[in-house]
């Protein structure tokens, strides 16, 4: 059992190894069988071990295997040490399969790629990382994941490096989310402070006994923690890199901006619960900034004319629902959605990197258009996709984990009826933008020409995502229809079961509303972009209503506030004292004795006369004092 | 006596080397890449002999030697070798073989007096290694410096003589206070004691009046400071970086600023334990401000090494920080990051001295997009500057992560400061990465790839930092016996 | 006589030596003139020898003998070299030890 | 004795007046030597042969024959006395003349100021002085020996003729101005 746990970060260490070392010189193909043949490989391992989780869970709960003893000074002890167990399976599975299929489609999806090679090294070396951020015995270990996967986002951002605006994006992302990595490492060094440990089931253990619920410290520790997830989440306020991330190619957006890397903040969240609860205020912060960000972002996403932006904001806006439903003590609903996320926005992606691939990189919605037809594989898994993610009931993953979510946040203890109305208001947003993007990509008429067409390779994940993204919701049925709990049975062996408040009002009623929600956001949608659009025309004279788009447009001036505050006044003043101002100092020092030996110089004419007549004066000098004294 | 032969065995190749300068024969360089890689060999035969059995019954020196030198002023040959001593004079030997390798092609004109300083540079640093004697180690103190002035007078860039006398000046500066404290120390400890010594291990007992022991200390310190360097004394290091040899960029941030810190380490607080305590807020301070202060400078330059040496000042502010947090996590923090900074500040030089061999220009506007022309060099550079922005599994995480995680035992407030130079790190790391390797292709002419000798530099440096990053253990077990004793950590 | 009263020549003879050594500025005549300095101040030794009875005073002269011998074939090897180069004995002109290097040149850039 | 104290004296003052004035090198050598001679006189009267003797052989001999032999050598005659005659004017002098003279009152009231004790010509004899150059001052001796030594190797050196050679600063100086040009 431990060598296959190794095996499965290992896996990927070593097509990364491979690829970056010898990549050049490999033929494509045989690049493509080693970066998507170990992770597959990887995905293979995982189901098995998920399997046998299964049948026979191990005693403590977790499989767990230390590799090497990293780092131990003082008390301070820290090994290499994968631990296994419900939670991280689920991440482990997601993050292989997923990935897997992932690898495949890039497959075909890069084949005219000049740095195939790198693409893939960078992919794996990326899997490698978040597996084991998940599977991290202790904080540092994970940080180390979290890092490292923080690294090849920028990587695969930038991919595509000549061109600057694609650099420039994936040093945002990089800048934002080490403030937030930043912030978490404090968290980290308090927390060892405290408990002397930064092993998590240690600290599972430990954090009850040691800290009184909600004092002080662990409010900070929990704040901080909640910081270094919010960056990695792209959460209110550290939201922005993830729309301008979109530079990347497709399935780096799939992969790492959608299913896994964005959601490593849930993760946190959920890995430290045991934190998170002995501080109800942060609990309480983490719902309201999930609340937030799936308002906001579900504003933005209205607005975007960039096929890929949209799915980026509606990504903040999912994982917002994540945070809501963690943030309320929702555990279960939280990883949830993550779970169903993970299927129907990869294939969102998938499936946009399709279409933009056949449309010559065309990448602007209303320059597509009529390709219900001309696409028709495409369309239908984007149709599946899309349903899920506006949450259509009962036929979509996506409405199963977001019902728990929207109930959750009204009934469960931590939850509150204004963050129900955010959340449905998110809801109705959601159904709205996904309706409009459907429409105006596959109905109406045909803008831009289209090429060549996906081949299997990429269509083959395509199909099976789209599957998913319908059937997977099926383990986890609303408590009033069906009682299927497989998925919060799984994880609820680590993470505590939702405490409801008292006294529960009627499921069925506020189901129903969320429905009716939905629908009338798909009807909305259809109305203004199908229907009547010169409804759309009447609000593009309204100047409140432009400046209302604009202000949307640009994700609500985050970017141009940051300016402001941060990123202009740092280049001023680094770029103010490019000549280090100390150095003028030192420079003073010079000059000035410089002057000085411009002064005394002055005696030195090269004269014997001079000189002499100064040993003279010198003599009558001292006689005289002589003669004085 | 192995330590002396060592010493000999620079100083004579370097000699050998100047014998050699009228011939200009190709076997110069393969003497001094000799003489360091015997050395190294003898290094890791003692490595392998005593890094595992640092136990009790040794005592801290694995290795000792005595003898007279002048012995009607108390001046002996005293060296002797201990955990932190092993670990730096290995940093030494390994980036001096480097140093060798990477100026094999960069330098023609008289190589044999080339190659006779680099040599000579490196005995200076490992006699300030491995000296227990403070005569002996003002002696290779100023061993160190000449070679080292020399080299960038000579094989330096355009502004070289301001760049190589601003150098001399500053570190001068510093040596002479430290030459005044050492004979304080002597005389103070001469008239307590009866016996006049300059012998390390005497003197640590010697007992100094409180207002005086201040003075003293700040006459070490301040010499070490400046080498660190530390802010506000860091003015010599943009200009003599920018301007030396690439092997002697290499050598400056690799070695020469390490014996500052190890200065500290070794004399500063053993000697002035209550009164480093005294000073350890300040001294924090302007650690924290060199962390920030150097981040931000490195952000704005324009020219590759002034930009990489900012770099260090910044890594340096850290080594500072833990150093007078007095913990024993932050020290061995420390330990790691002088090695780790060595050598990813050293590959970064390294990186810098090849581009400029290939563009002929220091300047970052005129580059961009070299990734397309040397993907294997971008791949390397790229390791590199994530080693400096501090990634987990590169050897500088380990340090810096060790470092805050023991600082923030003793001063939360800094710690919290100290690691915004972590988003700065970032900041300024990925606009070199930008700058130079990234956005669109602007090279004037083709440029070729890493060569065979500079691919094993580059490996050689990748190798160990990754390995420090993966298995620092082997690192913090050596220096660990040497860290937990009482001299440098309050518990 | 007086014991000053030689010291009081061998004073008038110095200041005019040392008369001669700042008026003149012809080499040749500088050297001279030092000559006469020295030798006065030989003078001045040899007068306190004769005060106190004493050999020291000789034997000093006999110093001040050597180095005026070694000092002139110095100099006037100098005078020779210079009057080759410069093609000129006066002083005022040999002037080429005055400080005027320029120390801009070491400034920064 | 006393009278040929205070003639030679006078004799050499007035001597060296006329070194200090003369425009013609030669001229001043003369003068030179006579003002020799009186010291050399003045040594007698002090009691002092041997040095006297000296003072003939070594200074108005060897090293006036070596201020004659460069003068000659350089040929300088005429033509520079005419030069100095137009260089030695009032204005050149007067200042370090005053100087000098209360350099000379300062001297003479201290030396009036002190010892007045009457010098007898005591002579000492030959015998004490060599004892006492050989015991005493042995070592002075031999760095004489190492002072005439350098100066000969010196003489030597610098007088020989060599192409023009400059040192670095000036080379630097000229290229400069020859560029200017």
């Amino acid at each position: 059992m431990h060598q296959t746990l190794s095996l499965i970060p290992a896996l990927p260490l070593a097509g990364f190894l491979i690829l970056s070392l010898l990549g050049r010189r490999l033929p494509n193909r045989l690049v493509a069988l080693i970066g998507a043949g170990v992770i597959s490989a990887a995905a293979i391992i995982a189901i098995w071990l998920g399997i046998s989780f299964l049948q026979a869970p191990p005693d403590s709960g977790a499989y767990s295997v230390e590799l090497w003893r990293w780092m131990s000074v003082a008390n301070f002890n820290c090994s290499f040490s994968l631990h296994v167990d419900a939670l991280s399976l689920v991440f482990v599975f997601v993050i292989t399969f997923v990935g897997a299929l992932i690898h495949i489609y890039s497959a075909g999806f890069m084949k005219h790629d000049r740095d195939y090679a790198r693409f893939f090294a960078s992919m794996n070396l990326f899997v490698c990382a978040m597996l084991l951020l998940v599977m991290a015995d202790n904080l540092v270990l994970l940080y180390l994941g979290w890092e490292g996967v923080g690294l090849c986002s920028y990587l695969l951002i930038g991919f595509w490096y000549e061109t600057t605006a694609n650099v420039q994006a994936a040093n945002k992302a990089f800048y934002i989310t080490r403030v937030g990595d930043t912030a978490m490492a404090i968290g980290f060094f308090l927390l060892f402070r405290e408990l002397g440990t930064l092993d998590i089931p240690a600290i599972q253990k430990l954090a009850p006994e040691h800290f009184t619920s909600g004092s002080p410290i662990i409010t900070a520790i929990a704040l901080l923690l909640l910081a270094g997830g919010m960056g990695k989440s792209a959460q209110v306020p550290l939201q922005t890199w993830l729309p301008d991330a979109m530079a990347g190619p497709s399935p780096v957006s799939a992969l790492i901006h959608a299913a896994t890397m964005v959601t490593a903040g849930v993760y946190l969240v959920a890995r430290m619960h045991v934190l998170f609860q002995l501080s109800p205020l942060v609990m309480s912060i983490t719902a309201v900034i999930g609340a937030l960000t799936l308002f906001i972002a579900g504003c933005s996403a209205m607005v975007q004319t960039d096929i890929k932006r949209i799915l980026a904001y509606s990504t903040i806006s999912q994982v917002g629902y994540m945070f809501l439903a963690l943030g309320v003590g929702a555990w279960s609903a939280g990883v949830f959605h993550f779970f169903t996320h993970a299927f129907f926005k990869a294939l969102l992606f998938l499936a946009a990197g399709a279409v933009i691939e056949s449309l010559h990189h065309e990448h602007g919605i209303f320059k597509m258009g009529g390709l219900k037809n001309k696409m028709p594989l495409v369309f239908y898994t984007f149709l599946a996709g899309a349903a899920a993610l506006a949450a259509l009931p009962l036929i979509t993953a996506g409405f199963f984990s977001k019902d728990q979510v929207l109930w959750y946040a009204l009934s469960a203890n931590g939850g509150n009826p204004l963050l129900w109305i955010v959340a449905l208001l998110g809801a109705f947003i959601t159904a709205f933008y996904t309706t409009r993007l459907m429409l105006v990509v596959f109905w109406g008429t045909e803008k831009t020409h289209v090429g060549e067409l996906p081949g299997r390779l990429m269509t083959l994940p395509l199909v099976i995502l789209a599957i998913l993204s319908i059937c997977a919701g099926f383990i986890e049925w609303p408590h009033n229809m069906l009682h299927i709990t497989l998925f919060s049975d799984l994880v609820q062996k680590v993470l505590p079961p939702v405490v409801e408040a008292e006294p529960v009002p009627s499921e069925a009623l506020f189901q129903l509303i969320a429905v009716v929600a939905t629908f009338s956001g798909v009807f909305v949608g259809y109305l203004l972009y199908r229907k009547n659009t010169s409804i759309i025309e009447s609000w593009k004279q309204t100047p409140a209503m432009v400046w209302l788009r604009d202000f949307f447009y640009t994700g609500w001036k985050f970017d141009e506030l940051y300016n402001i505050l941060f990123v202009r006044p740092f280049v001023f003043i680094t770029q103010l004292n490019k000549q280090d101002v100390i150095d003028k100092i030192y420079a003073g020092i010079v000059s000035l004795f410089q002057r000085l030996n411009g002064i005394f110089s002055v005696s030195q004419d090269g004269s014997v006369r001079t000189y002499v007549i100064g040993v003279l004066i010198g003599i009558i000098f001292i006689l005289a004092l002589q003669l004085i004294l | 006596m192995i330590l002396i032969w060592m010493i000999i065995i620079l100083l004579a190749g370097g000699i050998l080397c100047w014998l050699l300068s009228k011939s200009n024969s190709p076997a110069i360089k393969w003497i001094a890449l000799l003489a360091v890689l015997i050395d190294l060999v003898l290094l890791l035969n003692i490595w392998l002999q005593h890094g595992q059995g640092l136990t009790a019954n040794t005592g801290n020196w694995m290795i000792q030697y005595q003898s007279a030198w002048i012995p009607s002023f108390g001046i002996s040959f005293h060296v002797a070798m201990d955990g932190l001593s092993l670990i730096l004079v290995m940093l030494t030997f390994f980036l001096g073989t480097l140093a060798v390798l990477c100026s094999w092609k960069e330098i023609e004109k008289r190589a044999g007096f080339y190659y006779f300083n680099l040599l000579w540079t490196l005995a200076g640093i490992t006699g300030v290694f491995v000296a227990l004697d403070l005569f002996l180690f003002y002696f290779f103190w100023e061993v160190m410096l000449v070679p080292m002035y020399l080299l960038i007078l000579i094989w330096g860039d355009k502004n070289r003589r301001y760049a190589a006398y601003k150098f001399f000046i500053f570190t001068q500066a510093g040596g002479l206070l430290m030459l005044i404290s050492i004979l304080a120390l002597y005389f103070i400890h001469g008239a307590q004691s009866g016996t006049y010594t300059y012998d390390y291990l005497s003197l640590l007992g010697t007992r100094i009046d409180p207002s005086v022991a201040k003075w003293i200390m700040m006459g070490f310190m301040i010499a070490f400071v400046i080498k660190l360097p530390m802010v506000p004394f860091h003015n010599w290091l943009p200009d003599a970086h920018s301007e030396a040899p690439t092997a002697g960029s290499l050598i400056l941030a690799g070695l020469l600023l390490k014996t500052g810190a190890y200065g500290i380490i070794r004399f500063v607080l053993p000697l002035f334990q209550q009164y480093a305590a005294d000073i350890a807020w300040w001294a924090m301070l302007f650690g924290v401000i060199g962390v920030i202060y150097g981040a931000m400078m490195a952000f704005a330059q324009t020219d590759l090494k002034r930009l990489i040496a900012y770099t260090s000042v910044s890594h340096m502010g850290f080594v500072l920080t833990g150093i007078f947090a007095f913990r024993e996590i932050a020290m061995q923090g420390v330990i790691m990051q002088i090695i780790t900074h060595g050598i990813s500040t050293g590959a970064l030089f390294v990186l810098a001295g090849m581009i400029k061999e290939r563009l002929h220009t220091r300047d970052i506007s005129q580059m961009g997009g070299l990734w397309s022309y040397m993907p294997a060099m971008g791949g390397a550079a790229m390791l590199f500057t994530m080693a400096s922005l501090g990634l987990p599994a590169l050897g500088n995480f380990i340090a810096e992560f060790l470092i805050l995680l023991g600082t923030f035992q003793a001063n939360p407030t800094f710690t919290v400061l100290a690691s915004t130079g972590l988003v700065f790190s970032a900041l300024y790391s990925l606009r070199l990465m930008q700058k130079v390797f990234l956005g669109p292709p602007n090279a004037p002419h083709k440029v070729n790839d890493i060569s065979g000798r500079e691919f094993i530099i580059l490996a050689a440096l990748s190798i160990s930092i990754v390995l420090l990053g993966l298995f620092p253990q082997a690192v913090l077990d050596v220096a660990g016996k040497v860290i937990s004793n009482k001299l440098y950590v309050i518990r | 006589m007086a014991s000053y009263s030689v010291l009081a020549v061998a004073a008038i003879l110095f200041t005019l030596g040392l008369i001669g050594v700042l008026t003149r500025r012809n080499v040749i005549f500088i050297l001279i003139s030092v000559e006469v300095m020295l030798n006065a101040a030989g003078l001045a030794f040899v007068a306190a020898g004769a005060r106190w009875g004493q050999p020291d005073g000789q034997v000093m002269f006999l110093f001040i003998l050597a180095m005026a011998a070694s000092e002139v074939s110095v100099g006037l090897a100098l005078v020779m070299q210079v009057y080759h180069q410069h093609k000129t004995l006066d002083v005022t002109r040999l002037n080429v030890l005055k400080d005027d290097i320029d120390i801009q040149e070491i400034k920064v850039q | 004795m006393n009278y040929l104290f205070y003639i030679s004296s006078v004799v050499a003052i007035v001597a060296t007046i006329m070194v200090i004035t003369r425009y013609h090198p030669v001229h001043a050598l003369l003068y030179l030597v006579v003002s020799f001679l009186a010291v050399s006189m003045i040594f007698l009267s002090l009691g002092a042969p041997f040095v006297a003797i000296l003072e003939i052989i070594l200074y108005a001999g060897a090293i006036i024959v070596l201020f004659i032999f460069v003068v000659m050598m350089l040929n300088i005659g005429s033509e520079a006395a005419a030069q100095e005659k137009q260089w030695i004017k009032t204005q050149t002098w007067a200042g370090p003349t005053i100087l000098t003279a209360i350099l000379l009152a300062e001297l003479l009231v201290l030396m009036i100021r002190g010892d007045s004790t009457t010098i007898t010509d005591q002579s000492v004899p030959i015998k004490q002085i060599s004892f006492s150059l050989y015991k005493e001052y042995i070592i002075a001796v031999e760095l004489v020996g190492f002072l005439l030594m350098a100066g000969i190797v010196g003489a030597a050196h610098i007088g020989r003729h060599k192409k023009r050679y400059l040192h670095r600063f000036l080379r630097e100086k000229e290229e400069r101005e020859s560029v200017k040009l």
